[in-house]
């Protein structure tokens, strides 16, 4: 009968074929999948550890500590953002973004923390991409941070900088603390724009809130500073205004 | 200066990104309105009206949803490769017409509507704007779910042939499932639910054949395999 | 028959309201993008930026929240008697554009902006289409919870004089909100919020008072008090 | 003082509705009451024991009933145009009592107890307060929920007509709400809950068939198809 | 001034030193855990494939398929676990625990699995270990599956046993579903007494009402095969009591 | 019958670790009792009492500690290899104990108590029972968040050489720290506030500086800077 | 010195009222262990093994039982009045021991354990230290959770008798809790949940009634509905 | 029968439980709203009005309180030995009660409320309705946490001599707490939060003293410890 012509364990069955088909294409995809989230996570690691390397920076060893964090990042794309290119390379980014997405967040936190210190200004994301770019093979469309992965990351960055200020006060550094002071604050008033627009917005609306204590941390940092230093004067005179930007080197 | 021009840029990205899903989410609306008239019409087989003019009806909202994943289509092609973007925004409701495509494919020809007939039926360009193989798979367990509710109704308006020819096609369907590894998502928890499909069927089939209800109809059923007609 | 036709009328209203309800959401949307504008404008207060120049772009706002606020009167005429039923579509919005207004009014005036002042400012007809008071109430908490760092950017700009100003609206309008017996609710769990505003501008008033900042603007700032120049 | 004027009257302003409010929860908590009485004697209709004597004593809650909405009806009178505004302090006693007053006059007449009719059965003039269309609807659903089990206990006690009649009421009942668009809310929900109770009295109906128990009662059936006594 | 001799940036400052080797520390530790989250995700994806392998079964297949599986198995002990006891080499097995025990727990879902199928017992903790000591190099402690990750592995377990009941009713295997049946019970009374004894007690209780849920699946459908098969006994008389267990095979 | 034993045994194995856990949890406690009396001799520091005195009393509890923490390595004695599996049951003492043996050691020679001559202290034998170096990173934490507020009571007390003491110790503390690549974690957490730590000393150096009260302090200062007496 | 005294002798009665809820933790914790051991002696029953070896196990237990409630009855009579202080330590045990107790006598008796009886078989004398009505009810709540799975399997293991007893107790158990008015609490959702209970049983009911399966056993049942044996 | 005569006896126990704690209950809500009243006069406090002016306000409520605490008494006294089952119900309220009579004792005469002064005030009889010891430990703490603003405030207003004596009170306070064996449980968290009171007085302080402002002070402060005028 044709009953048996069709029955699991005929060979010339379509139905059969097409699910041979079917689990091929799940095997791949779970596969590459894992590759990729293998190399975010090696990406988010060691973008952790120039981040770290920035927060070694003190009023005297600004140039040394910013050229070893600048090396290590460009390790970060050479061996690490390599391989998830080489990963996706000709997949569809969007599809895989969740198992990416976490790496090129933290690389885009370290890459922006680096050019802010060097420059004082943002990192485009223009200019982050542009240096991607070299990485794929240029037969396949390049990997390419999307926007979104770029302001997530942007959000996590008024943190460190947060840190960076709080670090930098300490070190009489005042003038920098106000520098990222009005960087955060105006991060903040950008995306304050942006955020509701954002595909996943409800996640970016906690980091939102972060962000606001971020930067009212660097706020009242500076506040204290200022009112402990015009205490005085009126009683010291104005020759010495500097007198409030105390820092280590003071002590010895 | 350079910092709020690129925030400027990004906020037309953002506002264009958004005003596109919008597109997206009101032609999904129109699919999923299209598929609820699609899915009224073919209830009707549960209260045993007849095949082909069941069928018939259904098919009348075919040429309009082809239209709208033309439409989609099109949308999509404005912004080249982010497909899986907005693939949330349609998926949904996609999984629904694969389910309905594919009882009805069943009602006229007795075989699963492979995943490539499914793109032709809905006029997609696999290269352009394809059909996600998971969204496939899932609409096809949707319409696993609803066998076994048309098995009971047609034993209950007197085709007892109906249990067996669902029971052989679901088994080999379940077979079929079972080549493919899944994750602990969706689509398996969907899997698991064809189980209790297949058993349910079963059921119904040993409840007919004890009965020896199936005896003569197995025989006249044997020449209407193709298709109910 | 006659259920059948209940069910046609009942569809005719639910597809009324649905897309009155359609409607108010996408003028909430509007009124929310242009609070946003308001908002961002007014963040600038922050940066020591001049009041005047602030408040004035700030206020280029308000001619469109007229506008949204008079069109979804406009849709509510079509519904007496059902403001609450759609209230919850609008109101987060109108809380926070209430916040913005009092703030700035209190940046101009010195003083608290009244439920009235706020419903002219909407250019609100409080017969037909007005402000929900507990919206309005909610409105001035938000507000209140902006003024801690107001003052703190303040001071560190050098003005001395403004957590006095600052403590002493905020303990009136905390000493306001005491007299009324609040339900366990959102408006009450805002205003408990209230306090913790209250003691950090007294905690900033402290750090300027004690080391003689505040002196002589005390005596200056008498003169001033009606508004912020 | 202005600012304690404002105060003032709003203190004023809360506490009436404060008051209201109260009272209408009171109200609302006997209703609830009542309603539990009404739904302890219909559950006997589980057990098997008569139609009649369960309806009898299941109408006795009816006149307290109408006086309870009676005394809603007058205290929103109170506050007009504010019905919405407290609507979410009645509404799910509300629905309930629709759901045991359709059951009883399903049980009665065989048909759907409409909207007009439950507000006629609640005392309720539809000008001043009315029966929301959605609670009415959510009734029905919770009513719908309830027949499953009717049928199994029917059936249990040997009526074996009653799979047929309620699958017909069932059939049309959802045919009907199929009609309405509804949004993703709690309605929504409920009624995607229905497809469920239909299945399952179409499975109880095909135990019955199949084992040719409906056989003469389907004949039999057609005359009492009015009312079950 | 000895001030500038224990400034931060001399050589010879001790607490330098010691944090050199806190660094140090900190940095070998990250980076295994991360190898070892990598070989545990390894572990996890390849035991779910040798799981599906396992439903594949069927009446006729069974050699064939439980074959397959447990030559996979071998392979996910040979290419991956032995990848897992290379990183642990010598290391905290416990320390390291949260990185490597969902791998772990899913390898042991499994095995145990696959055992079941071939010889109806549970694979024993002492067995699976067993098989284990021959990756380690014998110099250092092997990798041993510990009691907690064995028995969260068996509480997942039941799951898929139910799951494969299921299958098995279909296929009119009822002997073998009413074994399921019993094995699956007598886990879950032993594991009821043991549940609360375990390190993680909240997470298993979870698992224990998970585990609930799956026994009484497998009642239900066993009663209701019971039920079905008991109508007609009365009117075929006893010689055909075997009805009951229809098949696919039957409708051929 | 296997299974069973199996289980027999498991439950064995369950209950002798339960048995274990439950040893070690009651030590925890007592170290627990004995750091509270350590933490209140030392918190007289703050009410100026002499270094010398203060750090006699504290000290009283080592001897006890030591014995404790012989008995947490005795215990573990029983089951190799699992020192992490119970780490959590002592850990959050232990970080506090290692922060006031931290603060001791600073208050007697001036300098940072090294991860090994924590162990020396609590009398641990690494190879067997040894200091997690994050517990003792932590404690250093904890400890750094005492110093402000001890600097604050001693500069009250009239002490105006601390701040500078406690200033460029916690200055090469945190750039010690700083060489550290810390995850997302509780120590990274606690780090961050040493920041805070840090700038709060620095400001009241700067407050004693500015009154020239530091002045003569510095001089004799520097002869203490081995330990304060 | 007063105020010291005063806190001294806190001291002393926050650590007897501490130590003494340290022994009743440990007491319920010895409970809970009995209680484990009793459960899964008793959850032999769904194996169907025979009903009087499976109580003669589970009933091993209540030795050990009533010895731990005298300790807990001795423990609080330290403490007069107080026993609500602490009834929260051992409340889930005892609702766990009723539902098993209860269980247990319906296998015996077919009848429902009484909240005085369930005092005795634990040795409680009420005046002292008596079991909380509302802990009894969700314990007998928790015994009416374990039916549905009793009755399915009793009937796979052939005693198709068993439904009707079941659903007899069950459903005068609902209708007596019926009468109680609930406050919004774990007892009243733990009813709201007993519901379903009934409903499964009824349908377990059905499936064997609808296939003849009852039939007569319902005759000889009659006899034996005092106990099963 | 009995099953029945059983939940007929429950009933009446429960209702009558159930309208227990409704009275107790709405005793409960007027307590709250005496204490706002309270609480709403001693605010004054930190607008630095005259000391004896506010007090004289604040106790005008004290009347009442008695009043509300004999009627609690009273309802207790109806189910003896059930204290602890109602006391959930009025605890929180109790514990701000507290805290307001202490401040206000301490504003008078600059020493601690003692448990049975508190007692006293309240009018109650400890071996009937006493004041549950956390209850009275916890409204300490909150007392506590109200000092710290209420220095800067008084710092501001120019009282330099304030800080002084809140820290010795606070420190004695504090001292004596540290003597009690706490659970971790709400008190203790409390308790744990009094550091930072203690902590921020300490900062107040040392701001006065560095600045030389509380040296004089010291001398007259003195003389005043006894009560502030
Ligand atoms: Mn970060
Ligand atoms: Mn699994």
């Amino acid at each position: 009968t044709d009953a048996t012509a069709s029955a699991a364990d005929s060979d010339s069955n379509p139905m059969k074929d097409a699910f041979s088909k079917y689990a091929a294409y799940l095997n791949d995809l779970n596969e590459k999948r894992e590759r990729v989230v293998k190399a975010s996570r090696d990406v988010t690691m060691n973008s952790k550890k120039v981040i770290f390397q920035v927060h070694r920076i003190s009023k005297n060893n600004k140039e040394e500590v910013l050229e070893k964090a600048e090396k290590d990042l460009a390790a970060v794309v050479d061996q690490y953002i390599s391989r998830l290119v080489k990963e996706l390379q000709g997949t569809d980014f969007w599809k895989l973004r969740r198992a990416y997405s976490p790496g090129v967040q933290e690389y885009v936190e370290a890459a922006t923390l680096c050019n802010f210190c060097k420059t004082g200004a943002l990192l485009n994301l223009d200019q982050i991409n542009a240096s991607l770019r070299p990485l794929s093979d240029p037969s396949v469309e390049p990997l390419q941070i999307n926007v979104l992965d770029y302001l997530l990351g942007l959000a996590d960055l008024t943190g460190e900088l947060m840190r960076l200020a709080i670090g930098r006060i300490s070190d009489g550094e005042l003038e920098f603390a106000q520098k990222i002071c009005s960087f955060v604050r105006e991060i903040h008033r950008e995306l304050m724009l942006i955020a509701p627009k954002m595909d996943d917005a409800s996640d970016m609306k906690t980091k939102m809130d972060v962000m606001l204590q971020s930067v009212m941390k660097i706020e009242n940092a500076c506040f204290s500073v200022h009112v402990r230093g015009s205490e005085y004067i009126p009683f010291l005179g104005s020759e010495d205004t500097n007198f409030s930007l105390l820092g280590v080197p003071e002590i010895e | 200066q350079s910092l709020e021009k690129q925030f400027e840029e990004f906020r037309h990205q953002l506002e264009d990104s958004g005003s596109l899903r919008e597109r997206i989410r009101s032609v999904a609306l129109e699919i999923e309105s299209a598929t609820r008239l699609m899915h009224s019409s073919l209830l009707l087989i549960h209260q045993s009206r007849p095949v082909p003019e069941v069928l018939e009806t259904a098919k009348r909202q075919i040429g309009l949803m082809r239209e709208l994943f033309s439409r989609l289509a099109e949308i999509t092609r404005e912004c080249p490769g982010q497909y899986y973007r907005y693939h949330g925004d349609w998926k949904s409701e996609t999984q629904t017409v694969v389910s309905l495509l594919a009882f009805m494919h069943w009602l006229e020809t007795g075989s699963l509507l492979l995943h490539t007939e499914a793109e032709e039926k809905l006029g997609l360009n696999p290269d352009e704007f394809g059909l996600d193989i998971e969204d496939y798979l899932i609409g096809i367990c949707f319409m696993s779910n609803d066998l076994p509710r048309y098995v009971v109704n047609q034993v209950t308006a007197g085709d007892y042939d109906c249990p067996r020819k669902v029971l052989k096609f679901l088994t080999d369907l379940h077979a079929a499932f079972r080549m493919l590894n899944l994750r602990n998502d969706f689509l398996r928890k969907k899997f698991d639910g064809m189980k209790y499909d297949l058993r349910r069927v079963e059921e119904v089939y040993y409840d007919v054949k004890i009965r020896g209800l199936a005896a003569n109809g197995e025989k006249t059923g044997e020449q209407n395999d193709q298709a109910q007609s």
